[in-house]
């Protein structure tokens, strides 16, 4: 069935109007390679730089500390590996948390194979990090701490400041996974004590496959791609200008209408979860009830299990979730879910609905009525709750 | 990347050329590195009355030139000495970070057309003791 | 000024109106996830799989032989990386050229100082690899070759089923960076036999920030980007759809017509050589003379240097270039020219004029007369004109 109602945003965002608007003439007529030295390159060079510009005012940082990548995934690998092969002399430990992203935890792995040695935070019920489990993991041998501003299934939001401060006091670099929280939270590199930040412009109505690093000046990092003398000779490779000019529009966008979108996603949010909660019994919400993202509503909603429920809400037209869009090829339950201390059976039976900007209150009212059959439908066939009940 | 000062000396060089018996002529730069300037002078009385030019070189390196023969035209052998390729590269609005060393050809070549205006009219001129108008000026 | 004839389609291509045309509704409409399981994710996931499909069978590959990536660069990294990587256990030594494109040579350079030995093969006067050199300097700890194509500066191409055939008969693997070729040349991976092969869409009139790697089955790779399933779990990150669908097209058009873009191309590309040479003296064509892409008509035009000849090129509205476009920043002369065996005060001068699709005959007329202009205005300037004149 076609998509009636969209509730999938954080997996990605439809492109804005205006965001297609500004990439288009930089597949038409303002082609030229910023490398070259015409007008024609120089006209998008200038275009890249504005970017680069618009995108570090509204994190309060330098222009040269924005690099573009292909997306959040990119950046991540790019921040831990290479902090990893450029500060190997001074050591070898990284600290990350349990329920990172797997662009994170997987590259972490990757390192582990490679010599490294990784430290994987424990989270409590609510997905939080444990500041005092972080500063006694911290050795001589710490090079990196990696934890994400906001988790991408259960919406928690990390205190991300005391992190980085605690990672600036010990003089290890601190590096944070934001595609989540960018257009969403209000963020001040330098008052939050960053030195790293993934972001992706797929997740704020930008397009696909376009992303950037920050990386605070005097971080010592290697380059990622090698080649050209793009990204400061750090990221070679033709750049993807318009999906550049789309990145710095959707920011641009999401930052100038910041708390307005707060605060109307942060209202349906919550009616969403309390009609579900109201109307449906053994549900209960994943993530923090407050600290979390304005848009995430993230449900574990017993003897049912999450497969069957995305596919009858799908042919019911919603578009919906269960765990990360990355992993529902796989059968394992969410390492998020399970790192919040959720038991297999329940973890299986997770339902994410994600909300945006053209989410209304009418989507809601379908969704939640949607949900109510569904669910009923689900558990008059399931043994388990056969049992609960005692019917 | 190039201002428009430079964009316009680059386009419209004033002093182009070679002047027949002139006083002093400097040719400085190295074909290996890609550049050659080589700067003619006519002086009368410790005054340059005339100043011509030819570049084989990039952008800033004729705007430089040119810019520098400007500088240089009726001015005493003292005041010529004192145009550095700071001074130039101010004059033109600033040059690209990458092509400030461009700049410093035009100052060599000014220097040797008159340290050669010097030894053919067995002159010594203070400033010009430790010049070596071959010296690669890229490898600074 | 504004450019009134483009002949720098080395450097990169405008998109084609059918291109951006397939692009657009995977920005607005079918912006689905790929790896979410409802109706407009599953959509993304059959066109993704449709172009990957396109492509595949274009080069006489299998559609899993081919891996998206975000451009030519990313593609030239993984390939060389990731298989010194995997197969360090196996040896330390890779064989690349002399003239590579900086995405190919500073990788290598890279794993130099990671404990890897290269061999950089010199080139003949036309820009051609030394079989007999190439098999002479195959040893037990050699695991790589990788010799590009065709050549982005010169057009010189090479001669890959050979390279390819000793590669295979040493139990070497063979990448070859065929950015340039893709779209210029008839390409049956099989048949030239070819292990690995990175393209890159925006050289073919598809959009920047999007290319593939071939990767032939069998081959011992290690994955790029770590994190979520994407690209079978090789190379993470939510796949840039519109960018993929955009590839998908260009390739197909230029596949469609090759014939007739090849004649059309040598025809022009040989008119535009011999006016050049009929009508300035002290000019010569830089690569092979006919193994050499349609569209690349590279010269060195002594006693005149590069920039200032570009500089007054976009003054009359004429977009060219001097070498690459990522190394016009520059100041040493083009690596490629210096290995051709031209000497530094001749390499300066050179000039690449690269024909496309929109080019015509106009165009080349009008770029011969203002060549030939400027040309003698800043010969007439040049102090080594002079002395080989003896005006
Ligand atoms: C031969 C060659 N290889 C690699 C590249 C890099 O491709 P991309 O710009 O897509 O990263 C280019 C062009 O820039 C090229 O001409
Ligand atoms: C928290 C988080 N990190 C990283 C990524 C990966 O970003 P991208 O899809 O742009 O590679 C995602 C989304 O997929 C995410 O939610
Ligand atoms: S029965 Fe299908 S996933 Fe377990
Ligand atoms: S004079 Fe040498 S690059 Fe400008």
């Amino acid at each position: 069935m076609a998509t009636k109602v969209y509730m999938d945003y954080a997996a990605t965002t439809p492109v804005k109007k205006e965001v297609l608007d500004s990439m288009i003439p930089y597949y038409t007529e303002k082609y030229g390679n910023p490398s070259s030295v015409y007008s024609l390159g120089r006209e998008s060079r200038k275009t890249i730089d504005e970017s680069r510009e618009k995108i570090a005012n509204i994190l309060g940082a330098n222009p040269k500390e924005i690099y573009f990548t292909s997306g959040g995934s990119e950046a991540d690998n790019w921040a831990i590996k290479a902090v990893a092969m450029a500060n190997k002399d001074k050591g070898n430990h990284i600290i990350t948390s349990k329920i990172e992203h797997h662009a994170v935890l997987h590259t972490c792995e990757y390192l582990e194979k490679h010599g490294f040695e990784v430290t994987y935070l424990d989270v409590d019920e609510y997905g939080m990090v444990d500041l005092e489990q972080l500063k006694k993991s911290i050795t001589d041998k710490t090079i990196l701490i990696s934890i994400m501003f906001a988790n991408n299934e259960i919406g928690t939001i990390q205190p991300i400041k005391e992190i980085g401060q605690i990672a600036r006091e010990k003089g290890v670099y601190f590096h944070t996974d934001a595609v989540q929280a960018v257009g969403n939270v209000k963020i001040d590199v330098n008052e939050l004590n960053i030195d790293m930040m993934s972001m992706s412009a797929h997740k704020i109505y930008g397009p696909k496959g376009i992303g950037a690093l920050y990386i605070k000046k005097g971080v010592k990092i290697d380059p990622h791609i090698h080649g050209g003398a793009q990204e400061r000779k750090r990221r070679a490779g033709t750049e993807n200008v318009a999906g550049i000019v789309g990145f710095a529009k959707a920011m641009e966008l999401a930052y100038e209408n910041l708390e307005e979108h707060i605060s109307k996603l942060t209202k349906l949010r919550d009616k969403l979860i309390n009609d579900v909660k109201n109307k449906i019994d053994y549900v209960r919400l994943n993530g923090h009830p407050e600290k979390r993202l304005p848009g995430n509503a993230s449900f574990c909603i017993e003897f049912i299990e999450g497969e069957a429920l995305l596919l009858n809400l799908d042919m019911a037209g919603i578009a919906a979730s269960s765990g990360s869009a990355c992993t529902s090829g796989s059968l394992d339950p969410s390492h998020v879910l399970m790192a919040i201390g959720l038991p297999h059976e329940i973890a299986h039976g997770s339902l994410r609905l994600t909300l945006g900007d053209f989410t209304t209150e009418k989507d809601v009212d379908y969704v939640v009525e949607k949900l109510v059959e569904i669910v009923d439908r689900l558990r008059q066939m399931s043994p388990l709750y056969e049992k609960v009940k005692g019917v | 990347m190039y201002s428009e000062k430079v964009m316009d000396h680059f386009t419209n060089p004033r002093n182009v050329g070679e002047i027949k018996n002139a006083d002093g002529i400097g040719e400085v730069g190295n074909p290996k590195c890609g550049d050659i300037m080589k700067m003619y002078l006519k002086i009368e009385d410790g005054v340059i009355t005339d100043v011509k030019f030819k570049t084989f070189g990039c952008g800033a390196a004729i705007a430089t030139s040119s810019m520098a023969t400007e500088l240089v035209k009726g001015k005493t052998i003292e005041e010529a000495l004192k145009v550095t390729n700071k001074r130039v590269a101010e004059e033109l609005g600033g040059l690209p970070s990458a092509k400030l060393h461009c700049s410093l050809l035009a100052e060599q070549a000014i220097k040797a057309a008159l340290l050669d205006y010097a030894k053919k009219n067995n002159i010594e001129i203070e400033e010009l003791k430790d010049f070596d108008p071959n010296e690669d000026p890229h490898h600074h």
